[in-house]
């Protein structure tokens, strides 16, 4: 057996050794080496969507996820939060999911206070941003925003009524927003790409967990304007912002990881291409 | 004893004192967890022992876990408690006052017909209870996936060939939107089953097989990144949780 | 029995009105039921093909019997000490404990058949084959950092998900939508029986 | 026959105008009387009244909602927070507050519960009067006259749906055409596929190397569509082993999978001949947790070494770990599923793969079945009329006339 017959034949085993070892080592030193990300379109054009939006308007973000995918899209969006508040964009926050509004609230408190002290101003509750609860049928909670947010929302999470908030004065529905994020871990993005953009047309962009990314690259540039998708995604809106965290610091883990496989694949293949070459021969 | 036998013995003792050490420094309840996250990971090496014990354990558990969510989150409060509202009384008291809702015993006759199949030469019975779950969902399936995946695709497909943008005719986008649409017709070529696939239909169909594989290993190669997530995940649980080695 | 049900669930699609709404709610809760009824069944067979195995004596057998216990430990904390809810310690430190980290472990092998997978079959054998590993291998390389290259590889990744990506999969949505509309219509009519266990 | 297809084409597009031409309903909105503003003799003067001027069902609902319009002076919504709208059932009954607007809108969309027993119920067909009253929050606020009688009533038809309603007749049209030339014993040409002629094959396979089959449904349960195409290609499967005389083993993920898979596979070793070696033990429930199940499964392949493995049905995640487990026995391997995130990695890991709708497909092809290769036949069409609307589509919006695709929107 030849060199490269062992190349296509490697066991497997190997495979997953050395995955596990390079993942685990890249996992230990990952505040010793960082990685430059680059950042893509579909980023970028929310982070742009933002930064050229003027202090004072105000966006929608949902968080439509529940804690079992909190570590994979806490920290886009506490990175969109962040960037907002830098820019002195107003927050309206909503959930659509079940167990997503505890969740919410410790989101908001966290950020909220994280920017206080890096921005050097108090963020407060509702000047700065809102949360205005959860209410189950995301479809119809969609299509009910879209006529008024007080059809299902007439009060916030804190049963203070919507008028008495200074963001939500004259706020009526989508279009008194600049645009709404959702950021979501299941058919909800269907929902908001649906029932929000199609029938309302307001700008929308998703955050999604990676799985689910591919699905929705197609509705940019028409129902979506921007797309993040999993950690990647969030650690390149992280570099746009300079608030390097979590999703960074799992970026080194990810690109060896990556890199393994692919040296896997081109090791195949060059194993693969010479013994046919060679089988040719001999025949 | 022969020597695998030797060996078996040695990680078994090996297994065991690790176990013990880690309920004493760590406590018991983080150690169960850990030591079965090395078990099922001692699957890739090959099948074993130890992993035989998680795998059945795991059947067991889950199987109990998902009888008693059934009964409790269902049964009671759908069936019973809706059938005879004084009944779950105690363990609900918010539906105790609810008027009993006498076509419970629907289900209820249902459910009972479906048991049926247990005793022999009823079995029959039972299928009246599979007729009505099958009917049900076809019904609703032949409306959700004509509007959802026939109507709207025409709708989100009907686009315009031609893009010309604020700096003029945006070549790029025509293309990308010209490829789209001969994409989603030779893929659908490729799905025609009472044609055969030759001449000019046939060069159809390879288009949309092309297609298709180009899709297939892009989401094979996207959805690497959420699954090294995972991994990474069961780390932090190993080395930070359990270890203390990181943070 | 099939087809009224069924042509009552086409119908209430249409009709907006309380009364539809309201036997449309029953029927799905009915269904819901029934399903747990038929856990029952499940849990029988479970009991039945681990009992087998103990009282033959086949190998592996006392496997069957941490099964066994493991099903009853559960189910008897599930039931009885709880009074109506499930928060006793047993049962949810079972949950938390037991069932918890085995599934997350379970669903992170993923990251290794990933690779195994990746390694093993991305080979250049045929023209789809190679496409198949090319498209693959872009969007993985997207990841790492690669200078100059890193641009047009990273726009070349977002168009293969923008245009033929979506083009695939609207297909494969037709297409899927099709036959699915198809089957419920066979069902209805009869004319697919299997699921009564019969052809 | 000729003619049939594009007569269809011509009845749908003129049946779809028809639907919007119904769905565009006229607005009819009386213009607010004149306001006449009361002069006070107070520091702060209230702000102007406003005018309730229409108050309207929502279409296509079951009723419980209305809309309210009112007028307003434009220059005066500065001076007033917000409005408020409040209902009754008589014109001097009981007002209560329904909810507000921003001072910048002059309409709300009253949503009431449908149940009788809840707190906002809005019961139908019942005379339900408004006013709206501009508030100031720190100065006097004015209130509009009483509005109404206005009626919330329910549907009996959704408009919004019509699309949905002519594709549903259409299709049925189709299949039940397809069907009946099909009994009449016209022959169906269907092209072939390599995962279905790979089966035969494969349980050749198993019975040579005296190794058992395994055949996994998925986690779907019965009433999905895959499980039930699934359920057909077992029943197929199921007679071939038995008259091979191989083992084959059914794990289940979910109970009510489970006794129909008993019954298809036991009525398939009847019609082989061989009752006597059907037993429940080879058609079992593992667990309905999905990666319990998966623990379960491999441990069945890693033990008792199937020599080909079929997972036909619904897979979500789990897929991959199958079909890599499954392959590190050499086992060979017939997969398919509906789920468009999975069928890249049965692709990948997978000797054969069904592709979405081949999976329901397949259970025709093994079957042979002329009834239900008719209706593999409209299922043609059905793409054939998608690929016509799809063009026309294209070439509308090509020569600007969005209309159509208003046409073909389903309105919720």
């Amino acid at each position: 057996m030849n060199i490269f017959d062992r190349m296509v034949a490697l066991d497997r085993r190997w495979v997953f050794l050395f995955l596990f070892v390079v993942v685990a080592l890249a996992y230990f030193f990952r505040s010793q080496f960082s990685v430059g990300v680059v950042t893509t379109g579909e980023v970028e054009s929310i982070y742009n969507f933002i930064e050229n939006a003027q202090p004072g308007e105000k966006i929608l973000v949902s968080f439509d996820y529940d804690p079992s995918s909190l570590a994979e899209l806490h920290p886009m969006s506490r990175a969109i939060m962040l960037h907002c508040f830098r820019k002195g964009v107003k927050v309206v926050t909503v959930t659509l999911s079940q167990y997503g509004a505890g969740m919410v609230e410790e989101i908001t408190r966290e950020v909220s206070a994280e920017a206080s002290e890096l921005y050097g101003r108090e963020i407060v509750y509702g000047e700065d941003y809102c949360f205005i609860g959860y209410r189950p049928y995301p479809a119809f909670v969609i299509l009910g925003m879209g006529e008024n947010f007080r059809v299902f929302f007439p009060r916030d999470y804190y049963d203070t009524p919507l008028d008495e908030i200074p963001i939500m004065h004259r706020v009526r529905n989508y279009d008194d927003l600049k645009g709404v994020i959702a950021i979501t871990s299941g058919t909800t993005s269907d929902m908001w790409i649906i029932y929000g953009n199609a029938r309302y047309n307001m700008p929308l962009s998703l955050g999604v967990t990676g799985v689910m990314a591919t699905d929705y690259y197609p509705y940019l540039g028409n129902a979506l304007f921007g797309l993040i998708g999993g950690w990647k995604g969030a650690a390149e809106y992280e570099k746009l912002v300079k608030q390097e965290a979590d999703a960074n610091e799992g970026m080194p883990a990810q690109v060896v990881a990556h890199l393994t496989i692919v040296l896997f694949i081109v090791i195949g293949n060059l194993g693969y291409l010479m013994t046919e070459r060679k089988k040719k021969i001999t025949v | 004893m022969s020597k695998t036998k030797m060996t078996a013995w040695v990680v078994f003792a090996f297994v065991i004192i690790a176990f013990a050490v880690s309920v004493a420094l760590k406590g018991a309840l983080v150690t169960v967890g850990a030591f079965l996250t090395l078990f099922i990971f001692s699957f890739l090496y090959k099948d074993n022992p130890y992993y035989k014990f998680a795998e059945h354990l795991f059947v067991g558990v889950s199987a109990a876990y998902w009888m008693c969510m059934g009964f409790w989150g269902t049964m009671v409060p759908n069936l019973f408690g809706k059938l005879y509202p004084p009944m779950v009384g105690g363990v609900l008291p918010a539906l105790k006052d609810n008027p009993a809702e006498p076509f419970m015993i629907i289900p209820l006759i249902l459910g009972i017909l479906l048991l049926m199949r247990l005793a022999p030469n009823a079995g029959w019975i039972s299928r009246w209870a599979l007729a009505f779950i099958v009917g049900t969902t076809a019904g609703l399936n032949l409306v959700r996936y004509l509007r959802s995946d026939f109507i709207q695709q025409i709708n989100n497909t009907t686009f315009s060939l031609y893009i010309s943008s604020a700096a003029g005719f945006d070549f790029g986008q025509t293309m990308s939107n010209i490829v789209i649409f001969i994409g989603v017709l030779c893929g659908l070529i490729y799905f025609f089953f009472s044609k055969e696939h030759k001449g000019a239909f046939g060069a159809g169909a390879r288009v949309g097989i092309i297609v298709l594989m180009v899709t297939f290993g892009a989401s094979f190669g996207y959805t690497v990144m959420a699954r090294i997530s995972l991994l990474v995940g069961r780390m932090q649980f190993l080395f930070g949780d359990w270890l203390g080695m990181i943070k | 029995m099939v087809f009224t049900v069924s042509l009552f669930m086409v119908i209430q699609y249409f009709v907006p009105l309380d009364s539809w709404a309201w036997m449309y709610q029953y029927l799905i809760d009915w269904t819901i039921i029934i399903g747990v009824f038929a856990l029952l069944l499940g849990i029988w067979s479970l009991l039945r093909v681990n009992w087998g195995k103990i009282s033959r004596r086949s190998e592996n057998w006392g496997y069957a019997v941490i099964t066994l216990v493991g099903l009853f430990v559960m189910l008897i904390f599930g039931f009885f000490p709880g009074g109506g809810n499930l928060n006793n310690y047993v049962y949810e430190h079972f949950f938390f404990y037991i069932l918890v980290p085995i599934q997350a472990t379970m669903f992170s092998l993923l990251a290794f058949f990933i690779a195994s997978a990746a390694f093993r079959a991305f080979r250049a054998r045929s023209v789809l084959a190679t496409l198949l590993l090319i498209a693959g291998l872009v969007i993985m390389i997207r990841f790492v950092p690669m200078g100059p290259l890193s641009e047009p590889i990273s726009d070349l990744a977002s168009w293969i998900l923008k245009v033929p990506n979506l083009a695939a999969k609207r297909a494969i949505i037709i297409g899927i939508g099709l036959g699915a509309v198809a089957t419920a219509l066979k069902i209805m009519l009869g004319i697919e029986r299997a699921y009564l266990g019969r052809d | 026959m000729k003619y049939i297809l594009p007569g269809f084409l011509v009845a749908l597009l003129l049946l779809m105008a028809l639907s919007v031409t119904a769905i565009a309903q006229e607005q009819d909105e009386t213009v607010g009387e004149d306001v006449d503003t009361l002069m006070q003799p107070i520091e702060q003067e209230p702000p102007p009244k406003p005018v309730i001027t229409a108050g309207e069902d929502r279409p296509n609902d079951n009723g419980h909602k209305l809309t309210i319009y009112w007028d307003y002076p434009q220059e005066a919504t500065g001076k007033i927070d917000y409005f408020e709208v409040y209902r009754a059932e008589s014109p001097d009954g009981e007002f209560k507050l329904r909810g507000t607007s921003p001072s910048n809108y002059f309409e709300y969309f009253d949503i009431g519960d449908s149940d009788e027993n809840a707190e906002d119920y809005l019961e139908n067909d019942k005379d339900l009067y408004y006013k709206v009253v501009a508030v100031v929050e720190d100065g006097p606020s004015s209130e509009s006259d009483v509005a109404g009688p206005y009626h919330a009533v329910g549907q009996w038809f959704h408009t919004g749906k019509v699309p949905v309603m002519i594709a549903v007749i259409i299709f049925a049209m189709f299949t039940i055409y397809f069907i009946q030339s099909a009994r009449k014993g016209k022959d169906l040409f269907v092209r072939p596929l390599a995962g279905i002629e790979a089966v035969d094959e494969a349980i050749g396979r198993a019975t040579e190397m005296g190794k058992p089959i395994l055949y996994v449904l998925g986690i779907g349960t019965a009433a999905d569509i895959a499980t039930i195409a699934s359920f057909t290609i077992l029943g197929r499967v199921a007679k071939k082993v038995a008259e091979y005389q191989t083992d084959l083993i059914v794990p289940c993920y979910d109970a009510i999978v489970m006794s129909v898979a008993q019954d298809v596979v036991k009525s398939a070793y009847l019609e082989a001949g061989r009752p006597d070696q059907y037993s429940d033990d080879q058609v079992f429930f593992v667990t309905n947790a999905q990666f319990a199940y998966v623990a379960g499964v491999n441990g069945i392949m890693v033990r008792d070494l199937p020599a080909t493995n079929f997972y036909l049905g619904y897979f979500a995640a789990e897929s991959l770990i199958l079909a890599e487990t499954g392959n590190s026995i050499g086992a060979i391997q017939i997969a398919g599923t509906d789920q468009v995130t999975q069928i890249p990695f049965f692709v990948v890991a997978c000797d054969y793969t069904l592709i979405g709708e081949e999976l329901y497909a397949a259970s025709a092809y093994l079957g042979r079945d002329p009834l239900l290769l008719g209706s593999l036949k409209a299922e043609d069409w059905g793409k054939a009329i998608f690929m016509v609307l799809l063009a026309f589509g294209v070439l509308a919006v090509a020569f600007g006339w969005e209309g159509f695709r208003e046409i073909v929107r389903v309105n919720l």
